[in-house]
């Protein structure tokens, strides 16, 4: 009955998880940015959530440090379906320059698949608004094929 | 006399009182419980006393139309409240020897595991 | 039709309980025996009752029974009345189905403790002295009875001996409760040698308007002595050690039932026998007192640790609505005072066996040691549930209606005495009402949500034998609550009239037309006719509630094939969030509950927390203040 | 007829469907304005309509250590309870379910839906969700107090001579003597109504039990997927309810003859009322400190409304 409204709704309110895995806080501080009125991306229906139960998008920033390796799986795992992992920075992606740090056990797509990987070293809030808009996509193309 | 009975009654009772109020030997709580209930006991009695009145209970004697009883209800009464009384106190006492068995002291100010 | 048979039917339900106990004795320690017999016991009484109900309730009879014949003579009444309007058999039959109730539940219950033989022989001389007050028509035989509760009462609080904490809380009780009996037998006393009779109609009828010192004295001795029964401020702190320290279904007797004969005590006295409610500052007395009982103990009851102990404080607190309710001296606060009584007895007993329930399984009632038992005993905690949202007054469960009413009977008493005071008394009970709620939310969140801690990870639901009571419970308090027009019609309505009409007590133990003759005035205190000042329909709501449940059910239905999945498993995915960390055990336990509120109010908190210092001696001088102050507050103001 | 005219209130108008969709969309205008308010552009007012739909087809994970049927069932529960009572509210005289219950009562049934997300928190078994349900208690601690004060000042005031609790007397009494908003006696009471607005709601700046960046969203932390859905739509059908009774209370007295012309204003007037005690607070203000609300509470707000009862009481 409500199937199609729910359908169209699942792109336009995406809610996000941000999980820190050791990141300098560069791209975190740059996610919080596009909540700022020059980018707000309100306008598209994102929203920070407080608890994975309630987010459909997972941010991850950092190249996964040995300490933060459980838990960042463990918080993913906690989201429900349909949910989409995007990876912010160049950090989960290939662990950016602390690649082989005794420390560092990134990047994430050895542990979890990645949906959206917005690179940079930090993304412009442009080109993270650009991967979050494509992981709302993906997310309504999850929903469509349930 | 009937005035002494009272005052005596009064006494009694604020002597009970005051065992109660200050003492912080628990058996000497009960005492209190014990002196303010003869306190009672004595006021009963006396209530229910008439001046040159007989006892209200079968006499030898010739029964007179100008005799009279005294009231043997509050007799009755009191009798009642004495067996009470020496209940409250037989239990208290049992209390007693349960809480010194279990605390060591009779100091009501080191009884106070239940408190606020 | 005549009523001859029923006229013997009062006393055989108080000699039911005491023969019962008698017989227990005798049967030792053949447990199926003694079961068989007292449960006999209560339902032969509880019955009697009932059938009582209607030639007294809806009839409107007044049985009056002289034991031995002794039927007054030239309207001396010499012998000893049973009498009982529709305000005695109010309370008597309040008092037959908690007794039943928990003595169903007590069959099993007591099987933990090792020598539970004397158990019954003890509850039912409890069971009888208290229905001997409520249905007894003498004042001295009143007295008497209230003795044989007392001694009952704390013969069972002390009852699981092992525990230091019972005996300790049996001797409190019993050297504070003396000053009640005493205060009684005195006030009894003085009152004989005004009238030279123990009868109460006959009192009623003679003492009013006859107020001399030796009375106005002989009637606040009565009044604190009752008040003390009823456990009223100050007197609180005994009632919530014995509560807490007695085994569960004796809690439900002391809190449900032993408090109510208080209160029926001070109905007694200052409706009937001195006729004092109505004057002003008797009113203002009872409101004060009630409110103060109401606002302390429930302050008090946020600041505890133990189960049982925040239930006895806070059976104390609705004995401040009951008494405030019925300070009005309104036909409406008086209907709503008494409807509280009977939810009281309703939703505290439930509550009490809820606690009694999760001893039983775990052992412990202390808060900080529990949690999680919803997912062991998921009946108990819905038991619970409803027992909790009973007494904080939610709808459309009984709480709700009695203190709706009392809310209205307030606010009303403000509109026609034109003081601000009694608006204030409204806002004071509501406040009341939602801490009480808050203090409920405690103990949900700290025994029956939250985690499971380890050690009770085999704990097992109470057996069925235990949990009928409980359910019958359950259900009389929402029926109670979901028809309070039955209920005015059929309870409270007559009980209220017959605390306003005395003249008809009087009449019908003394003989038609005795009243007039004697008694100075026997108008009513206030017109027996309940003044609603708003609108409340249970049904007509649940009603709503099922048909939007209804439509929603369908909704939900209509689209379950496009809403996510429901899962359920044990695997991180399904563990609790902990910010990422793996889930361990955590929980918030109840003393870190409502800091915000605790720390605004610390002062006057740890002030109440300090006066309950749990020495004797500071019981003993409160209970004699409070002596005093009513006396002289009587002195000045009579 | 008669029944069916009862259905179509239950279902239709002030009912489920009318409510959750002005509910919805009250929550809509909020969240725009204060993005407007904030120099945003701001979702659309559509935006908590999606929120929901989108929830609804989420996954619902029930933990492992929740007690599930209290965790799954409270939701509704606080829902149906919601919608019921709005049919005790008057919207612009028009009264589906007048005689039923009155303000005393509606203070009572406005409690249920937190407490059914207080309980639900609870069975989720989450510390989070303990420390929210203990925060969310001190709100609803702090609220009753200078509630209570409002509606006895209304109660008295509308009484005339006498005092009443019914919503219709309230509505009645201002059709004929005017609304209480424009009775110098009661705008203190009207004040502290309108402060008492968020907190029950649970917004800015009193959002306490919910706070998402200091304790996770609280009570709901464990929630997902539908119930969480129900959740949120309680929400935002207890901004109509609140809205609404201020409304009633405050504002009863607009009239023109026209039933449906009433009804329109008064919807009107809650989504100003809205604007003035959620949206400009929500804006300004950054969130209070637990105690802080409290203390707030007890003292300014309950201030202000006794102001008022004491007016009423000894002015005539």
């Amino acid at each position: 009955m409500f199937k199609k409204l729910i359908d169209n709704s699942a792109a336009r309110s995406p809610w996000l998880f941000h999980i820190n895995a050791g990141s300098c806080n560069g791209c975190d501080i740059e996610l919080v940015a596009l909540l700022t009125p020059r980018y707000d991306v309100e306008r598209l229906g994102f929203k920070l959530a407080g608890t994975p139960r309630h987010a459909d998008i997972v941010v991850v920033t950092g190249p996964v440090t040995a300490q933060s390796k459980d838990r960042v799986l463990r918080t993913i795992a906690q989201v429900p379906d349909p949910k989409v992992i995007v990876t912010l920075g160049s950090c989960p992606r290939s662990c950016n320059v602390f690649r082989g740090s005794y420390s560092v056990v990134g990047p994430l797509d050895k542990y979890v698949p990645i949906d959206v990987s917005i690179a940079g070293c930090t993304p412009k809030p442009e080109a993270i608004i650009d991967g979050l808009a494509l992981a709302t996509q993906i997310l309504k193309e999850k929903r469509g094929a349930k | 006399m009937m005035l002494a009975n009272y005052i005596g009654a009064i006494a009694l009772i604020v002597i009970g009182f005051y065992a109660m109020i200050v003492k912080h030997d628990i058996i000497k709580i009960v005492i209190g419980m014990g002196i303010t209930d003869y306190g009672l006991n004595l006021l009963i009695v006396s209530i229910g006393f008439n001046e040159g009145g007989t006892a209200p209970i079968f006499t030898f004697g010739e029964l007179t139309s100008g005799m009279y009883f005294v009231d043997p209800v509050p007799q009755a009464l009191t009798l009642t409240s004495i067996v009470i009384g020496a209940c409250v106190t037989a239990m208290a006492l049992a209390l007693c020897v349960r809480l010194y068995k279990e605390y060591g002291t009779l100091d009501s100010r080191r009884i106070r595991r239940l408190h606020g | 039709m005549t009523y001859e048979i029923f006229k013997h039917f009062p006393v055989l339900a108080i000699m039911c309980y005491f023969v019962g106990a008698f017989i227990v004795t005798l049967a030792g320690k053949r447990r199926m025996l003694r079961n068989v017999v007292a449960g006999a016991v209560m339902l032969i009484s509880l019955s009697l009752l009932l059938s009582l109900v209607v030639p007294v309730m809806v009839d409107g009879q007044i049985i009056t029974y002289w034991m031995g014949n002794w039927e007054p003579v030239e309207g001396y009444a010499i012998g000893i009345a049973i009498e009982v309007d529709a305000l005695s058999l109010f309370f008597g039959l309040l008092v037959a189905i908690a007794v039943a109730l928990a003595g169903f539940y007590s069959f099993r219950y007591i099987t933990q403790d090792d020598a539970n033989g004397p158990f019954f022989t003890l509850f039912l001389m409890l069971s009888g002295g208290v229905m001997g007050i409520v249905l007894s028509g003498d004042l001295f035989n009143i007295y008497v009875m209230l003795e044989v509760m007392t001694f009952a009462a704390v013969g069972l609080t002390a009852f699981r001996s092992w525990n230091p904490n019972a005996r300790e809380a049996a001797f409190k009780y019993l050297v504070v409760g003396s000053i009640g009996s005493t205060c009684v037998l005195l006030g009894t006393a003085l009152v004989y040698a005004q009238c030279h009779t123990l009868n109460l109609a006959q009192i009623s009828a003679m003492l009013p308007g006859n107020m001399n010192p030796t009375m106005v004295f002989a009637f606040a001795m009565l009044f604190t002595g009752f008040g003390c029964k009823s456990f009223m401020f100050p007197f609180q702190p005994i009632a919530a050690d014995a509560h807490g320290a007695a085994p569960s279904s004796v809690s439900v007797l002391i809190s449900g039932v032993f408090t109510k004969t208080g209160v029926y005590g001070i109905i007694r006295v200052s409706y009937f026998l001195f006729r004092t409610m109505g004057l002003t500052s008797m009113q203002t007395l009872l409101v004060f007192i009630g409110c103060v009982s109401m606002f302390v103990c429930v302050t008090m009851a946020l600041n505890q640790h133990d189960f049982k102990r925040l239930l006895a404080f806070h059976s104390i607190s609705q004995i401040g609505y009951i008494l405030t309710a019925l300070g009005l001296c309104s036909a409406l606060g008086i209907a709503g005072g008494l409807y509280h009584a009977i939810n009281h007895t309703l939703f505290k007993g439930l509550l009490f066996l809820t606690a009694g329930a999760v001893l039983y399984a775990t052992g412990t009632t202390y808060l900080e040691k529990l949690g999680g038992l919803a997912r062991k005993m998921p009946q108990t905690a819905a038991l619970f549930m409803v027992g909790a949202f009973s007494i904080s007054g939610i709808p459309p469960f009984n709480g709700f209606a009695s203190k709706w009413m009392i809310y209205q009977a307030t606010y009303e008493k403000a509109a026609e005495t034109g003081s601000i005071g009694y608006a204030l008394v409204t806002v004071v009970c509501v406040v009341t009402s939602v801490l009480t709620l808050a203090s409920f939310i405690k103990v949900g969140q700290s025994v029956f949500f939250g985690q499971l801690p380890l050690e009770y990870e085999n704990v097992k639901e109470t057996p069925l034998s235990m949990r009928i009571p409980m359910w019958i419970m359950a259900a009389l308090c929402f029926l109670t609550g979901l028809f309070p027009d039955l209920m005015v019609e059929y309870l409270l309505g007559p009980a209220t009239a017959a605390v306003l009409d005395t003249a008809r007590y009087i009449d019908a133990a003394m003989g038609a037309g005795y009243a007039e003759i004697v008694a100075n005035s026997t108008a009513y205190l206030a017109e027996p006719v309940l003044v609603f000042a708003g609108t409340w329909d249970p049904v007509s709501w649940l009603l709503l509630f099922v048909i939007v449940m209804c439509a929603v059910t369908l909704v939900s239905l209509a689209g379950r094939r496009s809403r996510g999945a429901l899962t359920l498993a044990d695997d991180a995915k399904h563990a609790t969030f902990f910010g990422g960390e793996e889930a361990e055990f955590s929980h918030v336990a109840s003393g870190d509950l409502f800091w915000g509120f605790k720390h605004n109010l610390r002062g006057y908190l740890n002030f109440m927390s300090r006066a309950h210092s749990g020495i004797t001696n500071d019981y003993v001088v409160w209970g004699v203040c409070a002596m005093a102050v009513i006396t002289v507050y009587c002195f000045i103001f009579m | 007829m008669e029944f069916l005219i009862k259905i179509v209130y239950i279902l239709i108008f002030p009912g489920l469907l009318f409510s959750s969709v002005f509910g919805l969309w009250l929550a809509g205008i909020d969240r725009k304005v204060v993005a407007r308010m904030q120099r945003r552009v701001g979702p659309p007012v559509l935006q908590p309509t999606y929120d929901f739909f989108k929830l609804l087809g989420k996954e619902t994970i029930v933990p492992s250590c929740a007690a599930r049927h209290t965790f799954l069932i409270a939701p509704y529960v606080g829902l149906i309870s919601l919608v019921v009572t709005a049919l005790f509210i008057p919207i612009g005289g028009l009264q589906a379910f007048g005689g039923m219950a009155d303000m005393v009562v509606v203070l009572y049934l406005i409690t249920i839906p937190s407490l059914a997300m207080i309980f639900g928190g609870s069975a989720s078994a989450s510390p989070f969700a303990g420390v929210g349900v203990s925060r969310s208690m001190v709100a609803i601690m702090a609220y009753e107090l200078p509630l209570i004060l409002v509606l006895l000042s209304i109660g008295r005031a509308a009484g005339g001579t006498y005092v009443t609790f019914s919503l219709e007397r309230v509505t009645l009494y201002q059709q004929m003597f005017g609304s209480f908003l424009f009775d110098w006696r009661l705008i203190p009471a009207a004040l502290a109504m309108l402060l008492v607005i968020p907190c029950e709601v649970g917004a800015h700046p009193f959002d306490v039990g919910e706070a998402e960046t200091e304790i996770c969203e609280g009570p709901l932390v464990e929630y997902s997927g539908a119930p969480l859905a129900v959740f949120k739509l309680s929400h935002a059908i207890k901004m109509f309810i609140m809205t609404a009774l201020f409304c009633a209370l405050f504002l009863g007295g607009i009239s023109t003859g026209m039933l449906w012309l009433d009804v329109v204003i008064a919807l009107a007037l809650c989504s100003v009322v809205t604007l003035i005690c959620m949206t400009l607070l929500h804006a300004i203000t950054a969130r209070l400190k637990v105690e802080q609300v409290f203390k707030f509470f007890w003292t300014v707000v309950s201030g202000l409304a006794l102001v008022s009862l004491i007016l009423v009481w000894f002015v005539d």
